[in-house]
């Protein structure tokens, strides 16, 4: 009998972000799996479409590497309703934005992972959402005749998350439930590679297999951390002075062209590293501890 | 004092008045005035109320204090949580919406109550504005039982006789069968709170009708800044104050950082 | 301050079947909430359209409560491919089967809890599923002109369920993951009663938020051996021998005419018994403490 | 000794050799044989297999025994699982399936591959019989990679010139682009197992054709058995029988009990 290993499914994250080209289109799940993002940014990858929110997007648009946005929510929190980048990319029509909303996004995505041109949705009847993205098709329904909106399937490349655990072999575990749409990315997705604040034994997974949200990741990427400047629950809070230090920058950069401080911030944390470790001794360990505080 | 107290703790007294026991509410991001109104109405009269903050549904009426979290993403507001649905498994129980309420707010509110969350500008491709996007709000006004409008400021920018873009379908064109000939299942916009008034929608026409004025704002203060013209019943009701008990619960139990006084 | 307390949602097996009646659409889980159904046959329930499989799709059809099945399998295990009451049924017409298919079940339930009149699914294009059930429609999608079925909405008025562990307002756990179509009963129905093996502190709930499987059944029923003779997750094993006897007794009843045996098990079983704890009375504790083996 | 095997022991060595490595298999309720096959191909050559039974996904490739599950429903099974999925969630990654082979039985089969587990009879409403229904097959045949036919007999009251039902699609009316045709985007079936022998689809005009007869049966007892005219090539090789080592492993570590030999 032929002696073979299972194959392990484990990944630094340079390999990890070398499976982006230019063009692709990105899925980003929540928190955002900053520890691949930076690496996408460090490689000056370009003309991403990006599936995201937030602030994990306007720092993609940021850096450059962004074409076209697919997104329901581009606030920022602090008080900030629309994120810097983000806004001034769309109103200069630098970015193209596939307008949708969250029932939308997520038919679009059940659509391409059961390999269905479409699926209707109602929310979205009545409003702009049709007029201002065309491939949202309003049509009859063969059944009753109703009025329903047409999502085409949205199908990612690949599929960027992060989670608290997995094995070698690509069971994901995450802790008190995954991300907003990170399962439906998952399903949409060619591909899937997620990085984790732990790397557990098969065992550990076994213990509780109703747990596993990702049955089979293609790949999985070690970063404790990983997710720094966001929390990962189970593990950290935010790190509210770091994202505060972003979004200054790049509100400079947008409201009175100041880049400087943006262009150290995209140096010094995302283009300068050339590991998650790199980065992670740029915040420093203090810094780091005292996200642990409930 | 009972006299004394902020606009945003007035509406979030208002809002928390009008919710009934038994309802599930769901809150958005970023309103602290609905985040303290649900979380007061809750402790005060609604121990069968379900709260949801993002997928984390709760029901803490046993509590003593429910302060106010610090961020949607958060671990910390998961500590109360009976069960948790990510964004995508949220819709799987739309049926069910009859009984729930939501909040939502808007860059642009139409006299229907349609409300905008795109953007400002003819241009799609070149807006004046980029707002910040749909969120959950197109699928939420499609199927809860009833939602508010709920502004932190009233100005001629905001409430316009056309919005630029439809994010949130409230009564179209008006008509009470607005909703209904399009086959939207939801009761559609109750009220639109603002820091001068609460505006209610005329039951045949549907349009925004001012319902009640905050102590101290005049019918023509309203009008002045609203970019349209209102429904103007001949009596105006004053806003009612929040009551002692209101307000000690609101600071004590729920807002004991005093968010709403900032 | 009102004073007020959370409402409590548990009630008793006898009052929880009073909320079915004549000619309802039941949606039964798995394993069956025995217990529920047993209380069903007591009381004579008539006209019901089931949505179930299996055994206990057999027994509430030999107790002579079901008109209509709405069913993708009706395979009896111990080599029986097809339940004896439902075949001979089926074959006499006595009931209506509304042939599906798990894929094409699950759309349809999707579709009620989405309040969509239809969900597509491209299982079963070219099969005679949409030529032996009319309702089942072929259609063109409207973005790019495939041939799919349009499934329309099945809509239970309740679903009858058997679960782990619920606290007493409706929050619901499973140990190791709901069965078959579970969650999707759940959220078609229009009232759902979950019948348990425990009652549990709302803090033991709250333990593992994202182990909530149902948030919000409408009754919970304490139902200690309540799947039995199923297994039941955690609790116990299959009650292999009274299985065969029931199966041997319905058999007997269809083959060669000989209702006596039949007869007796449902008399003896599912309508002499008062309450649940009657019937566990009836198979005596020393029986139930055999099926904890593994 | 290896000449001393059931046919049963016979189709699960042929099944499983014809699995590869990093396969997901799929297995559906009451089909030893496959149990057995999908367990060997894991444990001889399949490390990177993926083992799914009703939801219960594995890969047990260290394990020196895995016995036969006791049945379907049944926690024992569960003991080994990485994930676990129900019913309704199983389809939500059908993109994912070019890589998923799944196995299906029936109570009729034409020259196509298109299978029957609905019923016998012309008129639906009065079948002379019923059939247990079509469980997961239509929807599983429509998009995995490919799938395996298999059968417990080979009888003309199986193989038919035309099922009275299809519930699994399998090439249809013919042709190697049957399936194109109708937009389904799995493999179809590939071979169908039967103890007489194993059958296959021609390339052109995907008839069934007979591929290998087990050891000692002939081809015309096979046509005799079957409903319609088989592609009958010039050559029938021989089934290759179990070796020493499939039968060991098959008998010491998958199914001890000899579950396939009663």
């Amino acid at each position: 009998m032929a002696e073979q290993e299972r194959r392990q499914r484990i990944i630094d994250e340079v390999t990890a972000a070398s499976w982006v080209t230019d063009g692709m289109t990105i899925a980003v799940g929540a928190p955002p799996p900053m520890a691949l993002l930076r690496q996408l940014i460090r490689r000056g990858i370009k003309e991403l479409t990006v599936i995201d929110s937030g602030l994990s997007l306007d720092l993609l648009i940021a850096a450059g590497c962004v074409r076209k946005v697919i997104t329901y929510y581009a606030g920022g929190g602090f008080g900030v309703p629309v994120v810097p980048s983000f806004r001034r990319a769309a109103e200069r029509g630098e970015i193209e934005v596939w307008e949708c909303e969250e029932g939308i996004l997520t038919a679009g995505l059940q659509a391409a992972a059961q390999l269905l041109p479409f699926l209707p949705w109602r929310g979205g009847v009545g409003t702009s959402l049709p007029e201002v993205n065309p491939d949202l098709k309003l049509f009859s329904d063969p059944i009753r005749g109703e009025t329903l909106l047409a999502v085409p399937a949205i199908k990612p490349d690949i599929a960027l998350l992060h989670a608290a655990t997995a094995d070698a072999y690509g069971n994901v575990q995450h802790y008190g439930g995954p991300g907003w749409l990170d399962l439906f990315l998952y399903r949409a997705a060619d591909r899937t590679i997620v990085q984790v604040e732990r790397v557990v034994a098969n065992e550990d997974i076994r213990r509780d297999p109703w747990a596993t949200t990702i049955a089979g990741a293609d790949a999985i990427v070690r970063a404790p951390y990983g997710a720094h400047p966001f929390s990962s629950r189970g593990f950290y809070v935010q790190d509210t002075a770091h994202l505060r230090e972003y979004l200054d920058a790049a509100t400079a950069a947008v409201q009175s062209g100041h880049t400087e401080q943006l262009t150290h911030y995209l140096n010094y944390y995302c283009r300068e590293p050339v590991t998650h470790g790199d980065y992670l001794e740029r915040i420093g360990v203090k810094r780091l501890l005292t996200l642990y505080e409930y | 004092m009972a006299h004394d107290y902020s606009v945003q703790e007035l509406m979030a007294v208002v809002l928390a008045r009008d919710l009934s026991d038994g309802e599930v509410l769901r809150v958005g991001v970023a309103m602290p005035v609905v985040e303290a109104a649900v979380r007061l109405a809750h402790l005060m009269h609604g121990p069968n109320m379900e709260l949801i903050f993002f997928g984390v549904r709760m029901n803490v009426a046993h509590l003593h204090t429910v302060p106010l979290p610090a961020f949607a993403w958060d671990r910390r507001v998961v500590r109360w949580a009976e069960s948790y649905s990510d964004t995508g498994h949220r819709f799987d129980r739309l049926k069910d919406w009859h009984n729930h309420v939501f909040f939502v707010g808007g860059v642009q509110v139409d006299p229907y109550g349609n409300t905008n969350l795109i953007g400002v500008g003819p241009e799609y491709r070149r807006l004046h504005f980029r707002g910040p996007g749909s969120v959950g709000t197109a699928t939420l006004s499609t199927h809860v039982g009833r939602y508010y409008i709920v502004l932190n400021s009233h100005s001629r920018r905001i409430f316009v006789e056309r919005c630029d873009y439809i994010s949130a379908y409230g009564w179209g064109t008006g008509g009470a069968d607005a909703r209904r000939r399009l086959g939207l299942p939801g009761g559609g916009p109750r009220y639109c709170l603002t820091p001068l008034g609460v505006l209610d929608f005329a039951e045949e026409s549907k349009r925004m009708r001012l319902h009640s004025l905050h102590p101290g704002v005049s019918r023509e203060e309203v009008q002045a800044h609203t970019g349209f013209q209102l429904v103007m019943p001949e009596q105006i009701p004053t806003t009612v104050p929040p009551t002692v008990e209101e307000l000690h619960v609101l600071r004590t139990r729920v807002d004991p950082q005093g968010v709403l006084r900032r």
